[in-house]
C-alpha cells in the first residue's frame, strides 16, 4: 500500500465523517436550543426526531433551483460550492488519530502529513472570505452585497488577530507541524502539556476569533437576519443553500478542530500516552497491527469528544448572547484581541527567551 | 508526490502547469474584470499547487496565504466595490502594430527567459529536496537581517499609506 | 634670560574662554538689562583674576604654556590651538583684562538705556576674547585669528547703532581698511609656512635665533616677513597710511571707543612686533622706516586734532598720535620703551575717552566742544579725571606719559639724534597744545548752548571706573623711573626675559647725566608752557579768528579721505565695475544660457518618449532591461 | 522534458502574458494583475532554483517579493479607489496628464 493510496483512503474517511457530523450537528443544534428555550423542537422523525436531518436534505434537494435573473450566472453556482470547498480542504491536515501500523509501516491517521500544516490550515481558511464575496457580489442584491463586505471584512480582520495567536504558538512549540505540535502536548504528569495551559491567553483569543471566523453568534452580521434579511445568500434556495449550510457547519468543525489540536492535546488521551495504549492492547493478545488500530480508535473517540465539545458551546453560545453592534465587532477585533495577540506574542518570546535560566 | 526536478513531470505537473497556463491567459484574453480576478486566482493557485509538487510546502502555504488569501480578496473586492464594467484592450491608432510589436517583445521574453534559464547547470536536481521553514527563518535572522527589517518597516509605511488613503484625504470629500 | 628656562603649565585657555563663554551667554540668553552688562562684567572680571593669578607665577617661570590642542594639520602645516604667556605679555593680560572689566563696568551703566544691550556686551565679551586670543596664542595662526576677531568685533561694534547709516559705513570704513593691512599679515604668515616650515611663534624666533638655520635664509625673507608684519601693524595700529579709519571708528558707543581705539586693539600692532622683537631688531633699514612713517603719523595727526571740534575726534587723534610714539619708539629699536608708552597709554587713553562718554551722557550725547563750556561746576569729578588725563596725556613731570614719552624721546635722541628728537618733541608739544585746547573748551568759560547749561553729572558705576584710571595714570608710570630720577627700572626688567635674544637697545651707551636732564626738562618745562598758552587762548571761548588756508586743511585732514577716494576707491571701482559687468554677460549669463538651452534640447528629445501613458513608459522600460541584459550576457 | 524545464516554461509564459496584461489592458486594476502574474513567474523560477541548488537563500527571496507585493497591492488598490472617486474611471487612458 503507497502513502498516496493511503491518503486517498483517509481522504474518503475524512470527508465522509465531516459530512455525517454536519447534519448530526443539525439536529443537536435544533434539539439543545429547544431544550434550552425550554420547547420540543423536531421529535416527530424517527426516535428522537433524528431521522428530521434526513428529512432536511430531501426537502432541500427537491426544492426549486432559483437563480435571478440579473445574478452573474457561474459566479452564483460558483459561490456555494467555494463555501464548502475550503473546510474540507482544511481538515486534510488535521491528525485524527495516532498511527495505523499495517505490514510493519505506520501511516499516519490523517489526509496529508504536512510539514507546514499550521500554515496551510491557515491558509485555505483564509479561502472562506471568497464563497461569501463572491455570492453576496453575484446575487446583484443590495442585502447580499451588504452582507458580504461585512463578512469579508470581519473575516479579515479577524484573521490578524488569529495570526499573531498563531506566532506565539509557533514559539512555543518550535514547529508548524500539526502531528509534532500533537504529540508535543502527550507528555506532562500532573496536568497534560497542552497548549490551552501554555498559551492560556492565545487560546482565549483564538476562541473568540472561531466564533467570527464562522460567522456564527454572537457575530453574525453578515447574515443577521433583523437587519439584511439573511446576507449573502439571501437569493440562495435549494441545494445551493444547502451548501452554503453545510460549509458553515464545516468551517465550524474545523474551528473546532483546529482549537483541540491546538490546545487540547488533539487525539491525546489525558495523561496516556500513544505508547502506553498500544502496549495496553498488545498485552491482551491483540497483534501489532490491531493493537495500533484500538489505540487509534480510542485516539479518534477523545478528538472527537474534544471536537464535539466546542461544537457544543458553540451552539451554547448561539443561543445565550445577543448579536454585537458592528462597531463593537470591530472594536473587539482591532483594538482588544489584537492588542492582546501581541502581548501574548512579547509575552512568550520573553518566556522562551528566559525559559533556560528559569 | 515530492518530484525529483530532473526527472520527467508527473501527471499531477502537466495539470498543475496546464492551469496555470490557462488561467493566465483569460487574465490576458478576458474583457470581465472580475473574470480576470478569478483567474488571477485561479493562476495562484495553480503556482501554489506546483509549489507543493516541487516539494517546497512553505512557499505554497505562504503563496496561499498571503496571495490567493489577501491579494487576490483584495482585486476581488475592489472589482466588485467600483463595479467595474467590461473593457475592451487599447484601442488606438496603429492598434495593430502597437499589439504586434508587444506581443512580440512578449515572445522573445519568454524565449529570452527560458534559453537563458534552462542552461543553468544544476549537480544535485537529482535528489528530492526539501525545505523547511527553520530554513528560511536562519536566513532571515542572518543573512538577510537588515532586508527583513526594512521590509517590516515598509509593510509598516503601507498600512499607513493604506489607511490614509482610505480616509480620503486625498480625495473629493463626499457628501453621503 | 640668563637662567634656565624655566617652562610652567598654566590653564591659559580659561583665560580666553571666560570672555567667550560670556559672549555665548549673553548673545543667546538675551538677559535684561542690567544682567547682561553684570554677566559681561563677571566673566571678564573672572578672566582678570585668573590673570593676576597667572602674572603671580613670575618671575620664578619664564614662560607659561597651555599645550591646547591640534587644530588642524595640512601636509606640513600644523595649527596648534595653544597658548604661552611671556613675562611682557602677562603685564599686556592685566591691562587688556583689567582695563576690559572696567570698561565693562563702566558700560554697563552707559548702555542701560540702549535697545538691545545683550547684543552689545556679546559682542564686547567678544571682542576681549579675540583679543586675549591675539595675545596668548602661541601660533601666528591663533594670533591671527584674533586679528581677524578683533578686526570683525571692532565693525560690529563701530557699526553698533545699525540704524544710522553713518555708523555703518564708519564700520565698514574700519573693517576693509583693516582687510587691506591683514594681507600683509598673510604674507607674512605664508612665508612662515614656506621657509620656516612652522607657524608657532616660538619656533619662528628659535629658527632666527639659530644661526645656522637663519644663515641658509635667503636675505630677504625676513625682509619680507618684517614687513608684512608691520604693514598689518600699520592697518590695526591707525599709522600712516591705513590710519584713515580709526577717527571715523568713533561712530561707536563710548565704552568701544576707550576699549577699541584706546587700550587694546590699536595696540596689537606694537604688540606682536613686540612679541617678533628678535626679527625686528635685525631689520634696520625696515626700522628707519617705521620711525620715519610713525613720526610722520604723530605730526600729522596732531595737527589734525589742533582743530577738531568733536571731542571724541580729538581723542581719536591723538590716540593715532600717541601710536606714532610707540611706533617711533620701535624705530627707535626700544620695544621696552614702546612697549611702556602702550601701558600707560591704555591708563589715561581709556580715562580721556571714559570721562568724554560720561561728558557727552552728561550733555544730552552732544559732541561739539563748541557748544560745551563752563561744565568745571556742573561735573567736578568728571571734569577732575579729565584734567589728569590731559596731564598724563601732555606728560607733566611725575605723570605716567611724562616717564614713558621720555623714555621713548631719550631713545629717539640716542639712536635717531638731534633732529629727529626734536621733531618728536615738537608733536608731544602739540599733544599738550591740542589736550588743553579741549580740556578749557569744555571746562572752562561758559556754557555755550543749553545742553552744557542743563548738564548733569553721571552715576557712580560711571564714575568708579574713572576714579580709578585717574589714579592709575598718575602712578603707573613709576614703575619706570629714569636712573637720574631714582633710577626705578620694575618694568623693563620685569619685561626682559620675554625674549631668548638680547635687545639691541640695551647695549647702546648711556648718556649722561647732564644731557639726560636736559632732555627731560626741555620736555616738561615745553607741554607745561604750552598747555598754559593753550589754556589762556581758549579760557574766553572758541577761536573766532578768520580761516586760514591752514586751518582748512587741518580741519578737513589733509584731504586724505578725499584723495583716497579719488586715486584709490573710484579707480578700483571702475575697474570692479567693468570686471563684474564682462563677468555677469559672458560668464554667468552664458553658463547659464547654455544650460538652459542644453536642457531644452535634451527635454525635446526626451517629451518624444513622455507619452504621459503609463503603459508606454512600461515598454520602454522592458526593452531598456532587455538590451541591459543582452549586454551583461554578452560581456 | 524534465519537470525543471516544465516549470521553466511556465515561468517564462506567465511573466511574459503578466507583461502583455500590463501593457495591454485599459483597466488599471486588471493591469495590476498583469503586474502580479509577472512576479509570481519571477517567483516561480526563484522556488525552482532554489529547489535545483538545494539552496534556500534565493527562494527566501520570494518571501520578500511576495511581501512587497502585498504592500503595493494594498497601496495600489486603496489609490484606485481614489482615483476611482475622483475621476470615475479607472481606464487608464484617461491619466494622461503627465504628458510632455
Amino acid at each position: 500500500m503507497t502513502l498516496g493510496l493511503w491518503s486517498a483512503i483517509m481522504a474518503v474517511a475524512v470527508g465522509a465523517a465531516v459530512m455525517t457530523g454536519v447534519p448530526l450537528m443539525v439536529i443537536v443544534e435544533r434539539r439543545g436550543s429547544a431544550w434550552m428555550q425550554r420547547r420540543s423542537g423536531p421529535n416527530r422523525g424517527g426516535p428522537w426526531g433524528l431521522m428530521q436531518p434526513l428529512a432536511d436534505a430531501v426537502k432541500f434537494a427537491f426544492k426549486e433551483e432559483n437563480i435571478p435573473a440579473k445574478a452573474h450566472p457561474i459566479l452564483f453556482v460558483l459561490a456555494p460550492a467555494l463555501a464548502v470547498f475550503p473546510p474540507l480542504i482544511a481538515f486534510s491536515v488535521i491528525p485524527v488519530a495516532g498511527s495505523v501500523n499495517i505490514g510493519g509501516v505506520d501511516y499516519p491517521v490523517q489526509v496529508a502529513n504536512m510539514s507546514v500544516g499550521l500554515l496551510f490550515l491557515m491558509a485555505i481558511t483564509s479561502l472562506h472570505v471568497f464563497s461569501v464575496l463572491t455570492a453576496g457580489w453575484a446575487s446583484n442584491n443590495k442585502f447580499s452585497l451588504l452582507g458580504a463586505l461585512r463578512s469579508s471584512s470581519q473575516m479579515i480582520s479577524y484573521e490578524i488577530a488569529i495570526g499573531i495567536c498563531v506566532v506565539s504558538l509557533v514559539l512555543t512549540y518550535g514547529t508548524l507541524d500539526l502531528r509534532e505540535i500533537v504529540k508535543l502536548q502527550e507528555a506532562g504528569s500532573q496536568l497534560p502539556a497542552w497548549g490551552l495551559f501554555m498559551q492560556p491567553l492565545a487560546f482565549l483569543i483564538l476562541w473568540v476569533c472561531a466564533f467570527a471566523e464562522t460567522n456564527r453568534l454572537p457575530f453574525d452580521l453578515p447574515e443577521g437576519e433583523s437587519e439584511l434579511v439573511a446576507g449573502y445568500h439571501t437569493e440562495y434556495s435549494g441545494m445551493k443553500f444547502a451548501l452554503f449550510f453545510m460549509g458553515e457547519y464545516a468551517a465550524m468543525f474545523v474551528a473546532s478542530a483546529f482549537l483541540t489540536t491546538l490546545f487540547l492535546g488533539g487525539y491525546n488521551v489525558p495523561f496516556i500516552s500513544e505508547e502506553t495504549l498500544r502496549n495496553f492492547f498488545l498485552a491482551k493478545g491483540l497483534g501489532l497491527s490491531m493493537a495500533s488500530v484500538a489505540t487509534c480508535a480510542l485516539q479518534a473517540l477523545s478528538f472527537s469528544i474534544k471536537v464535539f465539545f466546542f461544537m457544543w458551546v458553540y451552539v451554547w453560545i448561539r443561543w445565550t448572547l445577543p448579536r454585537f453592534r458592528y462597531d463593537q465587532l470591530m472594536y473587539l477585533g482591532w483594538k482588544l484581541l489584537l492588542p492582546l495577540g501581541v502581548l501574548n506574542v512579547f509575552l512568550t518570546i520573553a518566556y522562551t527567551y528566559l525559559r533556560p535560566h528559569l | 508526490m515530492n518530484a525529483v526536478l530532473n526527472e520527467a513531470p508527473s501527471i499531477f505537473m502537466w495539470i498543475a502547469s496546464a492551469f496555470a497556463v490557462f488561467f493566465s491567459c483569460v487574465v490576458y484574453w478576458s474583457n470581465n474584470p472580475i473574470a480576470c480576478a478569478v483567474a488571477l486566482m485561479g493562476t495562484l493557485f495553480s503556482t501554489a499547487a506546483l509549489y507543493f509538487a516541487i516539494g517546497n510546502y512553505f512557499i505554497g502555504a505562504v503563496q496561499i496565504l498571503v496571495y490567493a488569501g489577501a491579494i487576490a480578496v483584495l482585486f476581488v473586492f475592489i472589482v466588485m466595490l467600483l463595479d467595474l464594467k467590461p473593457h475592451k484592450l487599447r484601442s488606438l491608432p496603429g492598434q495593430g502594430a502597437y499589439l504586434s510589436f508587444v506581443t512580440i517583445v512578449a515572445a522573445g521574453l519568454a524565449a529570452l527567459l527560458f534559453c537563458t534559464l534552462a542552461k543553468t547547470p544544476s549537480e544535485e536536481a537529482g535528489t528530492a529536496f526539501q525545505l523547511s521553514a527553520k530554513n528560511y527563518s536562519e536566513y532571515f535572522l542572518s543573512h538577510y537581517q537588515v532586508a527583513f527589517q526594512a521590509a517590516g518597516l515598509l509593510v509598516f509605511a503601507a498600512i499607513l499609506g493604506a489607511i490614509q488613503l482610505a480616509r480620503g484625504h486625498f480625495g473629493k470629500k463626499e457628501n453621503t | 634670560m640668563n637662567e634656565v628656562a624655566n617652562i610652567v603649565a598654566a590653564p591659559l585657555s580659561w583665560i580666553v574662554l571666560l570672555p567667550l563663554a560670556g559672549a555665548v551667554l549673553n548673545g543667546s540668553l538675551r538677559l535684561k538689562s542690567p544682567f547682561n552688562g553684570i554677566l559681561a562684567t563677571l566673566l571678564c572680571f573672572a578672566a582678570f583674576i585668573l590673570s593676576c593669578l597667572q602674572f603671580a607665577k613670575f618671575p620664578e617661570a619664564t614662560k607659561l604654556v597651555d599645550p591646547g590642542y591640534l587644530w588642524f594639520q595640512a601636509g606640513h602645516v600644523k595649527a596648534q590651538m595653544g597658548f604661552e604667556l611671556t613675562p611682557f605679555m602677562s603685564v599686556m593680560l592685566l591691562v587688556i583684562t583689567g582695563v576690559g572689566s572696567l570698561i565693562h563696568l563702566y558700560a554697563t551703566s552707559y548702555m542701560s538705556h540702549d535697545k538691545s544691550p545683550w547684543r552689545f556686551f556679546a559682542y564686547l565679551n567678544l571682542f576681549v576674547a579675540a583679543m586675549l586670543m591675539l595675545a596668548l596664542s602661541s601660533d601666528l595662526i591663533g594670533v591671527f585669528l584674533g586679528w581677524e576677531g578683533v578686526g570683525v568685533c571692532s565693525y560690529l561694534l563701530v557699526g553698533y547703532w545699525y540704524e544710522d547709516e553713518k555708523n555703518t559705513r564708519a564700520g565698514m570704513k574700519a573693517f576693509i581698511t583693516n582687510r587691506v593691512g591683514d594681507l600683509g599679515f598673510l604674507v607674512a604668515l605664508f612665508v612662515a609656512f614656506a621657509f620656516f616650515g612652522t607657524s608657532s611663534v616660538s619656533g619662528i624666533l628659535e629658527w632666527v635665533a639659530d644661526p645656522v638655520r637663519a644663515a641658509a635664509l635667503p636675505a630677504w625673507v625676513l625682509t619680507v616677513f618684517a614687513f608684512g608684519i608691520f604693514w598689518a601693524s600699520c592697518g590695526k595700529s591707525a599709522q600712516i597710511p591705513l590710519y584713515v579709519w580709526l577717527p571715523d571708528a568713533m561712530a561707536g558707543p563710548t565704552p568701544v571707543s576707550a576699549l577699541i581705539h584706546a587700550a587694546t586693539m590699536v595696540t596689537s600692532g606694537v604688540l606682536v612686533f613686540v612679541r617678533l622683537w628678535p626679527i625686528f631688531g635685525a631689520q634696520e633699514q625696515l626700522l628707519t622706516l617705521v620711525f620715519w612713517v610713525a613720526l610722520a603719523t604723530a605730526w600729522m595727526a596732531a595737527l589734525i586734532a589742533l582743530t577738531q571740534r568733536d571731542l571724541k575726534k580729538v581723542l581719536a587723534y591723538s590716540t593715532v598720535s600717541q601710536l606714532g610714539f610707540m611706533f617711533a619708539a620701535l624705530g627707535a629699536g626700544a620695544p621696552v620703551a614702546a612697549f611702556f608708552h602702550v601701558v600707560t597709554h591704555a591708563c589715561f587713553k581709556a580715562l580721556l575717552f571714559l570721562t568724554a562718554g560720561s561728558i557727552i551722557h552728561g550733555m544730552h550725547d552732544e559732541k561739539d566742544i563748541f557748544k560745551m563750556g563752563g561744565l568745571r561746576s556742573k561735573m567736578p569729578l568728571s571734569h577732575l579725571a579729565y584734567l589728569v588725563g590731559c596731564i598724563a596725556i601732555a606728560g607733566f613731570p611725575f605723570t605716567a606719559g611724562f616717564f614713558s614719552k621720555d623714555l621713548i624721546l631719550t631713545k629717539v635722541f640716542e639712536s635717531r639724534g638731534l633732529v629727529a628728537y626734536l621733531l618728536l618733541l615738537g608733536a608731544a608739544l602739540l599733544t599738550s597744545f591740542y589736550m588743553f585746547r579741549s580740556y578749557t573748551l569744555v571746562f572752562w568759560s561758559k556754557p555755550r548752548s543749553k545742553e552744557a547749561e542743563h548738564a548733569h553729572e553721571s552715576d557712580a558705576t560711571i564714575l568708579t571706573p574713572l576714579m580709578i584710571l585717574s589714579v592709575l595714570s598718575l602712578i603707573v608710570g613709576w614703575l619706570e623711573i629714569p636712573h637720574v630720577m631714582g633710577h626705578v627700572q620694575k618694568f623693563s626688567q620685569w619685561v626682559e626675559g620675554s625674549w631668548t635674544v638680547a635687545l639691541r637697545g640695551n647695549e647702546a651707551a648711556e648718556l649722561n647725566t647732564s644731557t639726560e636732564w636736559l632732555l627731560m626738562g626741555i620736555a616738561a618745562v615745553g607741554s607745561i608752557l604750552v598747555a598754559i598758552y593753550a589754556f589762556k587762548k581758549y579760557s574766553t571761548g572758541p577761536d573766532t579768528s578768520p580761516e586760514t588756508v591752514a586751518w582748512k586743511v587741518s580741519f578737513n585732514k589733509f584731504y586724505v579721505d578725499e584723495l583716497y577716494c579719488k586715486f584709490i576707491i573710484q579707480p578700483f571701482r571702475k575697474v570692479g565695475c567693468k570686471i563684474s559687468v564682462w563677468v555677469d554677460e559672458w560668464i554667468l549669463d552664458g553658463f547659464l544660457h547654455g544650460l538652459f538651452g542644453g536642457y531644452r534640447v535634451t527635454g525635446q528629445v526626451a517629451s518624444i518618449f513622455h507619452t504621459g501613458s503609463v503603459q508606454s513608459y512600461a515598454v520602454l522600460m522592458l526593452l531598456g532591461l532587455l538590451a541591459i541584459w543582452e549586454v551583461a550576457r554578452i560581456w | 522534458m524534465t519537470t525543471a524545464h516544465l516549470i521553466l516554461m511556465v515561468a517564462a509564459f506567465v511573466f511574459s502574458i503578466g507583461a502583455l496584461t500590463f501593457f495591454m489592458k485599459r483597466s488599471a486594476v486588471v493591469a495590476l494583475m498583469g503586474v502580479e502574474l509577472m512576479l509570481n513567474g519571477v517567483n516561480l523560477i526563484l522556488v525552482e532554483a532554489g529547489q535545483l541548488h538545494h539552496n534556500a537563500q534565493g527562494t527566501s527571496l520570494v518571501l520578500f517579493v511576495i511581501l512587497v507585493a502585498a504592500a503595493e497591492a494594498a497601496l495600489a488598490l486603496s489609490i484606485f479607489v481614489i482615483l476611482y472617486r475622483k475621476y470615475g474611471t479607472l481606464t487608464l487612458e484617461n491619466y494622461r496628464s503627465l504628458k510632455g
